[in-house]
């Protein structure tokens, strides 16, 4: 009970001498090296118990924050043992795609009541999906972001491109008039011009950016109604003819696969290469480190001098294009007591001012829609203008099974960009890899 | 009277190692043969990310021996495991003699062993980084500038040669192992032994062949089969370097163990690949100690 | 020319001229050998040093534009994608004290252990050095997963102590097998002589007997402060509450993204991990080629 | 200190060593043990010192079994055949080592090491390492250390191998000091015969792990047990003969190989049967030129070393070698033959299969025995 | 092998050990080392074996420098004071060592070795390790090893020490056999006297790292060069008084404190002068009972030793103690003066303060030295 006389009477001190005020710990976690993810959570503490105040209850919130230095891998075992014996924080942060197992294990609960929250109201619809399974959500979304395609302006220019036409490339692609054929076509005469050395550079590793061509080509990687992983044999056979097509046209250079991350970003930088198919991230890794031969570190200005982001063209003319994001969510433990407070410190820390400085410090989008309006991120060279990306995202299956499917996956890419097999024979083999992977959680799709 | 001198007298046979070895027992019986058995239990669980202990039999060892890919698995693990094995104790060995019986000069001595520790040094991230860095296809690699430089076109070694670099990468950090273990034990050899081989006529190769190696026995064999079993439970320099790629091409059995266990939370499965890994290294394990004559090194104490 | 009784012609002892060449060939070859298989650690060492001093490389290995900055983490903290990193030093000093303690525990204990597998009499000796030897074939990160539910039966999940504990029991066969090779080498007549002046047989042991298996010492030493210097696995599943950032995990936090991997500064924090290592092989090195120089004539 | 060994058997893996030793060392004796290379002497100083448990068999020391009494518990001092110094220590600190384990205060323990280093004469070498030694100076660190702490029982173990000749008269003598200052129960293994019969009490010897004959130096000597002993001790050797006995009418006479010698009246003095096969012995010293002794016999000369005061002549008797000092003026043509003879006490008889002695006199008339006979003529 | 040091030296980290040896043996020769312990022998002999190199100086094999040449090309097999046995090499092994690495066939390597291990007596125990067998054992072992190869120098240090009397007066003639067979030149560490002093061509004298006298055993005895080989060769050892000369009409004066001595007219054999400090010294065997020689001393009796065939007898001439050999028979009072003397040839005379001999003899005069003084008493 909260008494608004005592409040009104402003006789704070004697309230709490009579009722002393109850502070709940909540522990929360994140991956190094994002902390406003976790601080943002402290920040919305202090609104919280602001609020609380205000309500005058008496129980008020504190935040414990933790980072966890280590690989992906290690960070979800941690959390198993964690939880196994009871040290788990109150609230995980993790990619959206552990959604799966998470909810499986009995890690983490639902957050249904969310999608229901005002404060979440204006979160794009399609990143509910992200952290929806088996028709609950599990998690709050926190952040998303942009994995554009990095277009060389100087490569283009030197192709006879007019400025107009380069700075309205982006928008062609959005409209679908820009499609990956004519990416294609555009990456081989410029190598064979000789204006750019290779025409595409793409992650060396595996990583989600492998999957937009699948989406890209129509495919589907997840069915929700049997929960199973899906093995779409025509669409994986056009995603491995495209990256059997990029390595025999030599659009992108020999060995890339095996590349390491620095050298890739060389080229980039150097304006070796057309088109990157990269992240929003890389534009603050390239002024860590100096790639540049002649500058050395370059700075956002000149990255957005020099490079043009676009969405991936659509597959066919008119289609639409696409991108992949990997949004991040905030997990609550299923031993998490006093789950009302933590809703409503969630509640808070979708905030539009919590998220843009998250935003603007990690180079991440917003997930609502309020937020992509604030100024600060606005006024953000690199990020204001592609806001629109997340229109357009898709994001991996949040179903366990998925981690083995794109590694076997990742190593037919490799077997056809190696020449070792035909796109054909890669698929055979991948089936059979999948079958042996996945088991029961397969369905294939002929 | 005769209780308490019998006592004293069991406690005296028994005091002493029981007291030495304590410490050791308590711990590798915790926190080593007691892991080692709940693996075993394990390996018949379908453990997977939700951590329950549903028994299942000998499913994951079936799974495991339907495995399409573990033909390519066990071929790649008896290459890898032999190659670098041969590296680790014959290069280890060469390093040792050529810094502790060659040079002379300590100094000297000192400086190349530094320089062989400084892969095992390094922190492995970095360590395969530069292996990366230097072979890198991209004409970025420090290699490959050079050959750039000098007109050469760039080299794809790792690509096609996936499993000589983990060999090579592997190979040089174990040598530092053997090379520290017998080149510690090259010193202990009493310095009568070398004069009187020289006096006896022995030339550079006589005195290793007859008077080290016989010394070095203990370490070698000792060297051989604990890198023989480090090898092959080791996969973590090859997830760095290769991540088991092109393909299966660089996999082996402990890679594919941690695949199982730690990047997809097969646990069950994953302990049941350790079973199988322990079953070979125990196998090999016996064939090695046979080979050596570890019953003859072994000789007992020589006080009652 | 004179004949012996066997009936052998027996030649002039007669000395090659090119003496000092044909002596000095072995140690030739020795040196050449040595130097060619040792120049590529040399140049991989040498360009990431000099990578860590410049910020860039031209032709991939001339190293331009000589900067400090990659060192800044010596003097601030480090603040990279908006995180700020702790100090490199305290997490020096945690490192320095986690691969001390576990140094200590294990070379104690291993050492112990050593000797009775070595010089002990009592069943069972051999049985239990093979068994302690099979055991290393268990994959330790097959065994974080057992290891994890007997810490947490054992209250130690989330504690230093645990990991220390776990850590020295996956080194300590190791070290105890390396030791006993030493102690099997140390002459029998020396323990008799320490047991004769009124020792027994640990005071032996420790007076007599482990001055002399110094080189093993040191070099179990060496391994124990690498493995301890370098862990991360460990400290990283089984605590999670603890804070103690050690340079290992310095490192890992600089590579916690793939994506966004500062090299110029992991170059410099990687030479700058790699010191005190160097520091501490290069003084152990005393012990380790300690040459055995006898006294009496051993048996 | 009394020690006794009962009994005591040793085997090691590949061979038995020691069987059924019996021996009694009293307290503060100095026993010497002599015997061929391998026999067990050092075994024996080991099961002795706590290091090497009988096999069978027990050690008493002062009445009570030792077997299990740890060495450090048996105040001993012993000083190894192989020296067996602490590599890592320096001359002062080993010979300071015992001492620093009967917790004796640093001071006094300095101090008393000091002087066993001068004892042996090593106070200029106090800082050394034992690998910066001589290999004397190392027997001599080994000897320091053994005696400084003034043990109960001393076992040494060749102490004097590889000193010179004058040091080692030197050590003989500082030892055997030491050992009657402090009533000290004292073992020494030596290969050295006048140093065995010059400085011990008694001495055993010991032949492929038995104990062939344990007695005083010159019961040893002119009362050896058998064949073994009086062939073992003695330089030059004793002459032998090899031969049949024959009793004719209360003489002995003995029949060998080329010679027939008539032995007298001595059938009381030896456990003789007619036909017997029998080694006869006589030491050199005891043989003289002429007839003058009881026994004589005839000799073929082969071959005189004039040693100054006197001439070691080689003789040929039937077929043995016989040696026998004359005077220094005696001159034989080579191949001469000359006439020499012995006292009957002089004479020894062993039986030839066993090797046993067939003398009667016993070790208990040795009180009894004439002075002349007190002495070994070396 | 025609040996040669040439102004030799030696200095190890702490010590000068070896100080300008120049020594030289001729091919086939054998000789002994004798010093007292820490002299730097062992030093010498591993100087020879190609083991240190001489700090300075050179030594020659057959007229070649070899300083540089490594000890396997030096064709020399080498007893170590330590034995040095390879411990991980049975007996056999061992012993076949040499021959394996002169690359003889494997078939003759065993036999050779099993030869060689017979001589030793050693052939029962091939399979043994060195840790397995005794110390005479172990000592030799090495001795097998190093002859077996045959080698052209044979460098043995101290090869017997361990071995008891018999089997040391056995392995002596083995030696001494095979060195005369194959004329293998041969240097001996020995502390045994009587070892170099009969096994030995030339004995060389060492003391302090220095060459003291190298000469033939005889001549070591009777001409010693200096008061240190007088006083250090010989046992008893020779008896010395300390005193001044003086010269009175042609006849040397001895005055020694408490005595005084007419030496007579042996001026032309010494080089001496009126109020020198000498040492005056002669051999235990050189002095007789009585008056009969030519020098005569009194002496006072303080023990008499029968010895058997002869009886010790000492007595304190001025402050020394003199001992010599009397007959068996000589009994005198305790304290009762006795009258003793010795020929003049028997007179060593030594600077007091240089301690070198004023004796005019020479070596080159040994070869017209009388038949009698050929010999070496012991
Ligand atoms: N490494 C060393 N450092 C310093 N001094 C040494 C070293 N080795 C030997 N010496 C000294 O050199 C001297 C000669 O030693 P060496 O072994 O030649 O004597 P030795 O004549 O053989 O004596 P011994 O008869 O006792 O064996 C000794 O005084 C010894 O202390
Ligand atoms: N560990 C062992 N295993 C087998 N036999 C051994 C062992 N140690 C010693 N022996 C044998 O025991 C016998 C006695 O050895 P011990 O050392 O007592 O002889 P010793 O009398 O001291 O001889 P030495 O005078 O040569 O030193 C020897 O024949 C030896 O070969
Ligand atoms: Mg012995
Ligand atoms: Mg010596």
């Amino acid at each position: 009970g909260c008494s608004t006389d005592e409040d009104a009477a402003g006789n704070e001190s004697a309230g709490q001498e009579n009722e002393a005020v109850e502070v709940v710990t909540i522990t929360a976690q994140a991956p190094s090296p994002e902390t406003t993810r976790v601080d943002n959570l402290v920040r919305a503490a202090e609104m919280l118990n602001e609020e609380l105040e205000k309500e005058g209850q008496n129980i008020r919130i504190e935040v414990e924050t933790q980072m966890f230095e280590g690989s992906w891998e290690d960070y979800y075992r941690q959390f198993m043992l964690a939880f196994q014996s009871g040290k788990e924080p109150d609230i995980y942060v993790a990619s959206h795609a552990n959604t799966g197992w998470l909810a499986d294990g009995g890690y983490i609960q639902p957050l249904d009541e969310l999608k229901e929250s005002e404060a979440y109201a204006d979160v794009y619809p399609v990143l509910w999906d992200a952290v929806t399974y088996k028709g609950h959500v599990w998690g709050a979304i926190q952040d998303t972001e942009a994995r554009p395609v990095f277009y060389n302006k100087n490569i283009l220019r030197e192709m006879g491109w007019s400025e107009e036409e380069i700075e309205s490339l982006p928008e062609k692609v959005k409209n679908g008039e820009f499609t990956l054929d004519d990416l294609l076509r555009v990456a081989e005469e410029a190598v064979s011009s000789g204006a750019a050395k290779y025409g595409i550079l793409h992650r060396p590793v595996n990583g989600p950016d492998f999957q937009v061509m699948l989406y890209n080509f129509g495919g589907q990687l997840y069915d929700p109604e049997e929960n199973k992983i899906v093995f779409d044999k025509e669409a994986v056979l056009k995603q491995l003819s495209f990256f059997h097509e990029i390595a025999q046209k030599n659009l992108i250079p020999e060995g890339l696969l095996s590349m390491e991350w620095s050298n890739i970003h060389s080229m980039v930088v150097n304006g070796e290469v057309l088109f990157y198919f990269g992240g929003i991230w890389n534009i603050y890794n390239w002024g860590q480190d100096d790639f540049h031969k002649e500058l050395g570190k370059v700075d956002p200005e000149w990255v957005m001098e020099n490079f043009g982001m676009m969405l991936y063209p659509a597959a066919e003319e008119g289609g639409q294009p696409i991108t992949l994001s990997h949004p991040f969510a905030y997990f609550v433990s299923s031993n998490a007591e006093h789950k009302d407070l933590i809703i409503r410190l969630l509640e808070h820390v979708i905030h539009p001012d919590l998220q843009t400085i998250h935003n603007v410090e990690t180079y991440h989008l917003p997930v609502t829609e309020s937020a992509a309006e604030h100024p600060d991120y606005k006024a953000n060279i690199t990020l204001g203008d592609i806001a629109y990306m997340t229109e357009y995202t898709t994001f991996l299956p949040n179903h366990e099974g998925y981690e083995p499917y794109s590694n076997a996956v990742f190593k037919a890419i490799e077997a056809v960009q190696l020449g070792r097999q035909t796109p054909e024979e890669a698929l055979e083999a991948l089936e059979v890899q999948l079958k042996n992977d996945l088991r029961d959680q397969l369905t294939i799709l002929e | 009277m005769e209780k308490t001198h019998r006592f004293s007298l069991y406690l005296r046979k028994w005091g002493l190692p029981a007291f030495m070895l304590s410490p050791f027992m308590i711990l590798v019986t915790v926190f080593y043969f007691l892991p080692v058995i709940l693996i075993v239990v394990l390996s018949f669980t379908s453990m997977g990310s939700a951590m329950r202990w549903d028994f299942v039999g000998f499913q994951n060892y079936r799974f495991l021996f339907e495995d399409p890919n573990l033909p390519t698995i066990l071929t790649n693990t008896l290459i890898y495991v032999s190659f670098t094995l041969g590296i680790n104790v014959l290069f280890g060995l060469t390093l040792a003699l050529l810094t502790t019986y060659f040079i002379q000069k300590e100094s000297i001595g000192l400086f190349f062993r530094t320089i062989w520790m400084l892969p095992r040094m390094s922190p492995p991230v970095v360590y395969v980084l530069l292996w990366l860095w230097f072979f890198d296809p991209s004409s970025y690699g420090v290699l490959n500038s050079i050959r750039e430089l000098m007109g050469l076109p760039p080299t794809m070694w790792l690509v096609n040669q996936p499993m000589t670099a983990v060999i090579l990468a592997n190979g040089l950090i174990g040598a530092s192992f053997g090379m520290i273990i017998f080149s510690a034990a090259i010193k202990s050899i009493p310095q009568d032994l070398f004069k009187a081989a020289k006096v006896d006529g022995a030339g550079h190769w006589s005195i290793i062949k007859d008077i080290i190696l016989p010394a070095l026995r203990w370490p070698i064999m000792f060297v051989t089969i604990w890198q023989l079993l480090s090898l092959l439970t080791s996969y973590e320099y090859i997830l760095l370097l290769t991540n088991g790629g092109p393909g299966f091409d660089s996999t082996v059995l402990a890679l594919y163990s941690y695949h199982k266990a730690f990047q997809f939370f097969e646990f069950g499965y994953g302990a049941a690949v350790s079973v199988v890994l322990v079953a070979v290294a125990i196998v090999l394990t016996v064939m090695l100690w046979k080979l050596f004559g570890m019953q003859k090194i072994e000789r007992g104490a020589r006080i009652d | 020319m004179d004949i012996s009784y066997r009936g052998e012609v027996r030649s002039q002892v007669s000395f090659p001229k090119a003496l000092k060449w044909k002596k000095r060939m072995p140690y030739i070859v020795a040196y050449g050998v040595l130097f060619i298989t040792t120049l590529p650690v040399i140049l991989m060492y040498l360009w990431l040093l000099l990578n860590s001093f410049s910020s860039q490389m031209k032709y991939g290995f001339i190293p331009v534009n000589f900067t400090l900055d990659n060192w800044r983490f010596l003097w601030t903290n480090v603040e990279i994608a908006g995180s700020v990193y702790p100090s490199i030093w305290l997490a020096t000093w945690n490192s320095l004290v986690f691969a001390g303690v576990l140094t200590i525990l294990e070379v104690i204990i291993g050492v112990m252990a050593g000797f009775a597998l070595s010089r002990l009499r009592f069943p069972g000796r051999h049985g239990l050095l093979k068994i302690t030897l099979i055991l290393h074939a268990f994959p330790s990160i097959a065994l974080l997963i057992a290891v994890f539910y007997i810490l947490n039966f054992l209250g130690l999940f989330d504690t230093l102590w645990g990991v220390v504990l776990v850590k020295t029991a996956l080194q300590i066969p190791l070290t105890a097998w390396i030791i006993k090779g030493f102690f099997d080498d140390v002459p029998w007549d020396v323990e008799w002589a320490g047991l004769i002046d009124g020792c027994n047989r640990f005071k032996v042991w420790y007076s007599i007997i482990l001055p002399l298996v110094k080189p093993g010492i040191a070099a179990v030493c060496i391994f124990s402060f690498l493995s301890g210097w370098s862990e991360f696995l460990l400290l990283y599943t089984f605590i999670i509450s603890d804070s103690n950032i050690t340079l290992a995990t310095y490192l890992q936090k600089l590579l916690s993204d793939p994506n966004l991997v500062p090299y110029g500064l992991l170059t410099a924090v990687s030479v700058f991990y790699m010191l005190p290592v160097i520091v501490f092989f290069i003084l152990t090195q005393k012990s380790l080629m300690h040459m055995h120089a006898g006294g009496g004539k051993g048996v | 200190m009394r020690i006794e060994l009962r009994n005591v058997s040793k085997r090691f893996d590949k061979a038995d060593v020691i069987e059924n030793l019996n021996m009694v060392i009293e307290d503060g004796e100095f026993v010497a043990l002599l015997g061929p290379s391998g026999c067990g002497k050092s075994t024996t100083l080991l099961m002795l010192a706590g290091i090497y448990k009988p096999t069978k068999g027990d050690i008493l020391f002062d009445g009570q079994i030792v077997n299990e009494v740890e060495p450090k518990d048996r105040k001993i001092g012993m000083l190894f055949q192989s020296y067996a110094l602490y590599p890592h220590m320096t001359v002062l600190e080993n010979i300071m080592f015992p001492l620093k384990q009967m917790k004796v205060p640093k001071k006094e323990r300095v101090e008393r090491a000091k002087e066993a280093a001068a004892l042996v004469k090593l106070d200029h070498l106090l800082d050394r390492l034992p690998s910066e030694l001589s290999g004397g100076q190392q027997q001599r660190v080994a000897l320091a250390r053994a005696v400084v702490k003034e043990p109960k029982l001393l076992l040494l173990d060749e102490p004097l191998s590889n000193l010179d000749a004058r040091l080692k008269i030197e050590m003989r003598e500082e030892i055997k000091r030491i050992q009657q200052e402090l009533g000290i129960t004292t073992v020494m293994v030596t290969h050295d015969q006048e140093e065995a019969l010059t400085m011990a009490d008694r001495v055993a010897i010991m032949k492929d792990g038995e104990l062939v004959q344990y007695s005083k130096p010159l019961d040893l000597y002119h009362h050896p047990k058998n064949y073994f002993v009086a062939h073992f001790i003695g330089s030059p050797p004793m002459n032998f003969l090899k031969g049949q006995l024959s009793v004719q009418n209360d003489q002995l006479q003995f029949a060998g190989e080329g010679t027939k010698i008539n032995l007298g009246r001595c059938l009381k003095e030896f456990n003789v049967r007619d036909g017997q096969s029998v080694y006869l012995g006589v030491r050199p010293h005891d043989l003289k030129l002429g007839k003058k002794g009881q026994i004589s016999l005839t000799g073929v000369v082969n071959l005189t070393e004039p040693l100054g005061h006197t001439t070691l002549v080689n003789v040929t008797v039937g077929n043995s070698l016989f040696r026998f000092f004359s005077d220094k003026k005696f001159v034989a043509g080579l191949r001469g033959e000359v006439e020499i003879s012995f006292d009957r006490h002089a004479l020894h008889l062993f039986d030839a299969s066993s090797g046993e002695s067939l003398s009667k006199r016993h070790l208990a008339d040795e009180e009894a025995e004439e002075a002349s006979e007190n002495i070994i003529p070396m």
